[in-house]
């Protein structure tokens, strides 16, 4: 950047002024970073505020005898994933130079700060990472056993969404749109905040511990089953098992809504970049109508859910209404900074469809995910992948992904048909890689008797059997309980095996 | 601003630079609008907090039976602002050239980015919006119907405030400050962040729903005293006040909408100056407003009481809103000290007048931002009114600091065209829809708590057995939504 | 700074070039005002919100009997704290020019903005002095009258922070590293974001508080045997946790103030960059604390405690604060290891010593606070201290990296100097307190929750009976405070 600068000013400013030229430059780069990296820096305390909003929702979406557990989870997904992402995840997602399938360069950020990846790059894909994580800890609520949280939630960091991100992301990576060398389909995947890469992986290595479940059911009779004890009665008929706190969901979903604007709009990494110098048109604009078009989506989606619940239910439901918002963002997270503000509209409105179908679905299949997340992730997520294909607008695309011009867009904007192969295959592979990761691990899991709570631990509530006691303690008699809570617990927990 | 700056640099430059100096100013162009973007886009996500902000101080405030209703009210006001905002709010407010009254251009983003505005303008001005219903939405808590909300926010959004916000801060406001052309009494009206625009839209709106609507059931006992309705958690009142105070960050000084602007360049003194003095001045008034009820309380009541604290807090910073930019860090704690006043008196003349308002969003955003918008005109500081409003010099300021009247008289004509635009718009509509029954909730509904009747349930399940009861709640409510009238 | 640049750039654009060049600099400046301001308001928003952090922790950390009175404390933390530091705290600090020992200039504000400090610096140095209050506050909570709190906490804000903040921080300090004129041991305090500063000193305030109060009732039963007080609620103390962490970012990378300052012009190497490893290092120390204490824990009480492992996280942050800009992230995997350690070796020292502190503050500020300050002067890095601390090359720096001693030895004495001017101004002012009986609440009000006796009823309502009780409660309450010596 320096160097063109300086060399094009120079030329401008006549003989003998390249010490002119160079230094007036210098300050420009200077500038240009302290901007970029502020604008980075803040979107990564956004991001990561994130973490506190999947507590709080994961929190008040289960009964309160499993908070202390669930609240635990999100805490530790942020710490375990701080460690591995340092010494590995981000190694393998963006070491360069390196192959299409993974990096293997700066473990432990070595040679950070490079010209390529600052400080700064690797705490916002930290953010990412433990997002992702935080999605599937919403899955084991109420039923996993802490262990099989922690080592499940360390390999999903550590290693299964690195890689993903790595395909996609990094410059790399063989499906990515940055790639120089070769596009897929001469295009490359356009995911742009990470419907499929951070939503979709986190929502189906959800689902992946369904199937598996449902798969061992079918092996070992009623040996172990996926729904929590009580969610579908012996008729079959699903129960609702409402979380213990309304407050604390809404509290949640506004901090993700809060969050959600350094997740998209934040993924462009740099905002002082001019499409058009010396005008009012640039990066900064696009980084606009990305907030812009999160915004719609997920309002629309409110909405949506908002009547279609209250035809299907009968009543106006919160809770509800904040997945299908949720919902919303998870799907235009794709194509937040390629599509039209009134394509977002579009977006948001199917997303909550989707969502509702797949929860339908859900209940048929007897899958029990306390907070939606399979669905939710992974359902909205793969919406968000195919609606991109579709509306990505010629403009947008050559903007966010410069330096290779005509290349193709969305399907319905007359861009062909490219662009949509290359996200189905993203979806497929994503699919692919998760399943062969993750279902492995269960497996190993399964096998150690690590992955799910005895019963009675499950009536009991883990956080009376595991966690000290119950999270909340409004009146002083309940302390008398608490005592004897204890001492059930430290009585149970005596099998060391099950740590 | 790219023209002025190369030819100036060129002829500094001397001949034939003219590209030289081009090319550099272009580069100094893109670093401003990068910077102001990111300044605004962050205030804008700051503001959008405050709606986080509303909905667990709403929450907190109403009793535990109510707290579904009034969150989803709140969820709702920033999904149907958006929608609304979208389509048609931002063009009303902003949409040039237009008349003095009201914006006819950029319906659903047309031809944004333009040179005038861009896409985080939309945002900031859309979280502004929200920010206005979600004040009204405290007023009429615990006794609505649903629709009736859906109705009046979507009403109050999409054309109210919008209209409004045009009058006052579009550069074709008949009263706007920024108006090029002709200035109200020579000098418009300063209403910097929104005291009259933003509050007393928001407050008094939610004045006629709650008149309209009357108290909720046993708020006011057969002898006429007044029973207090005490909200259902503490905790969530002063979470929800802190969020608003951060969010504040974002609604006050981002108001600014660009940093990079100096007033007298290569100095340190610039809008980034002014920006944090803004700051300055919005913490102050609030800090004096919670001390002064803190202790106003103490000797009214005999306790020492967070709930009303916070109220006192936020009723500073509901007045200080509107001169925040322009006046000194002293006056901000008059301010302040007023506003815990005014917010103590207000409640006392509802008690009297039996007028139940679950939030005191009508006193704390109607009483105080009227004050504000006052104060303003009394304490506005010449030197920052030019800097703050530059392009004319000479313009009345402050009162009291020598300005003259002509700053005042225009304030007080923005208080009454507001009270009588807000007036002549919402009154009719909650008549309207009181007149429809669609209004107030049945009696029963009201005793049983709404969520329960009209939101599969209850809050919070704090025990397994609670389920037992969900479940027959469950019953309850499905038998209770059959009038369909009752939507 | 525009002097020197547009010299600079005049000779390099050689003769008659002076207005150009100093047209360009001006400029420059401009823009960098404006990026280092806009950087600096959006990091002390942050390092507000830790103030929401506290309100929550210690709300969940508290019996429910107890919710109202410490989330009151915390509001008036910030608010009492912004007059009082607006009004004298920030002239103690960094009013210049001053002696070592305390500021004596810009009382109120006076003169501000100078080219020295803006706006945005006072609110930024102000939100720092809300949080050492807001620590100190959870050490005496649940048994302290209010009136004690109110007075403490404005002689803390206003008077003992400020100059602990001068000594180590100013230009003038005796002890600072930025100290121009003789450094202490040639080396100065490297206290970059206040592990000393500001978290031992609210801590050792607090520790002193809850030494002279003792133990809440039926903290330790008559055979001394220590009983747990659960807090009432785990959700807030998760809330509050993460809020802090995300303040943090604030805390930490905002203290250098500045983002715009290339060490290396023209290069992807600068203060931006050293503002991204410090976000860093913080992140690594915060989560390596966690995990430590999570497993500690496990194996020491035999349960996975997510509130232990909460305090845990927040140990790690308050010890990686000092360092956090002059160490490398491995280093901080072992601060936020032996922090962890720390904290669980104080609390088990407490417990022997029947200490009570509800919140753990005093050994979480204070102890790893400590440990923080020697981190920093055995792992702090040549490479960063000379480029955070510039102007001075070949200082000390960590003993570990082959620095030598001197850094270690200024080190000791500020934590030597910090116990001891706390214990000078704090340690009296609870023992006056303690002897006109204005410290402790009377037993009955403490058996009954401050909140039915002193702020006008229980936090929580969550169903319709309650509110008989709370009618009585009221009842009780409006009898107990009759005696005003008990304000």
């Amino acid at each position: 950047m320096a160097q063109t600068c300086s060399s094009e000013l120079a030329q401008f400013l006549g003989p003998n002024s390249t010490a002119a030229a160079s230094y007036i430059c210098d300050k420009f780069t200077d500038t240009a970073y302290a901007v970029d990296s502020t604008y980075l820096l803040f979107s990564a305390y956004l991001v990561f505020s994130m973490q506190l909003g999947f507590a709080m929702l994961c929190a008040g979406s289960v009964r309160a005898k499993n908070t202390m557990n669930i609240m635990l989870t999100n805490v530790l997904d942020a710490a375990t994933g701080g460690i591995f992402y340092y010494l590995f995840g981000f190694a393998f997602a963006f070491g360069s130079p390196s192959n299409g399938f993974i990096g293997r360069h700066n473990f432990a950020l070595k040679s950070i700060p490079s010209s390529l990846f600052d400080y700064s790059n690797f705490l916002y894909q930290w953010a990412f990472a433990i997002a992702a994580a935080g999605i599937t800890s919403g899955s084991i609520a109420e039923r996993t056993q802490f262990v099989a949280y922690l080592v499940y939630s360390s390999f999903l960091t550590g290693f299964v969404y690195p890689v993903v991100s790595h395909w996609f992301w990094s410059a790399d990576g063989w499906a990515s749109a940055s790639n120089t060398n070769n596009l897929l389909f001469g295009s490359g995947v356009i995911d742009f905040a990470g419907s499929g890469v951070v939503h979709m992986v986190g929502g189906i290595a959800d689902g992946i511990k369904f199937i598996y479940w449902s798969r061992i059911a079918g092996l070992y009779g009623a040996l172990i089953e996926g729904p929590r004890i009580g969610r579908f009665d012996h008729t079959g008929r699903s129960v609702a098992f409402r979380g213990h706190s309304a407050s604390l969901v809404v509290l949640g979903t506004f901090i993700l809504w809060f969050g959600w604007y350094g997740f998209n709009p934040g993924s462009f990494a740099k905002i002082l970049s001019p499409y058009d110098s010396g005008t009012h048109y640039g990066q900064w604009s696009a980084v606009g109508r990305t907030a812009v078009t999160t915004t719609l989506a997920g309002c629309t989606a409110a909405l949506t859910t908002l009547f279609g619940k209250r035809i299907l239910s009968g009543h106006w439901n919160v809770t509800d209404v904040c997945n299908g918002l949720l919902g919303g963002f998870a799907a235009i997270t794709a194509g937040c900074s390629v599509v039209e503000p009134w394509a977002a509209i579009i977006c948001g409105f199917v997303a909550a469809l989707v969502l509702i179908g797949c929860n339908m679905m859900a209940e048929k299949a007897k899958f029990d995910d306390p907070l939606e997340a399979a669905q939710l992730h992974g359902g909205c997520g793969a919406w968000g992948v195919i609606f991109t294909a579709l509306f990505a607008t010629e403009k947008y695309v050559n903007e966010v992904y410069p330096g290779k011009p005509g290349r193709p867009y969305g399907l319905f904007m007359g861009g062909g048909g490219r662009l949509l192969a290359a996200h189905v295959i993203q979806i497929l592979v994503i699919i692919g890689w998760v399943s062969a990761t993750m279902g492995p691990l269960f497996f190993i899991l399964h096998k150690f008797n690590l992955l799910r709570i005895s019963a009675e631990d499950e009536m009991a509530g883990m956080d009376l059997t595991r966690h000290g006691g119950f999270a909340y303690v409004y009146h002083d008699d309940d302390e008398g309980n608490e005592a004897n809570k204890h001492g059930i617990q430290m009585r149970r927990i005596e099998p060391s095996a099950q740590i």
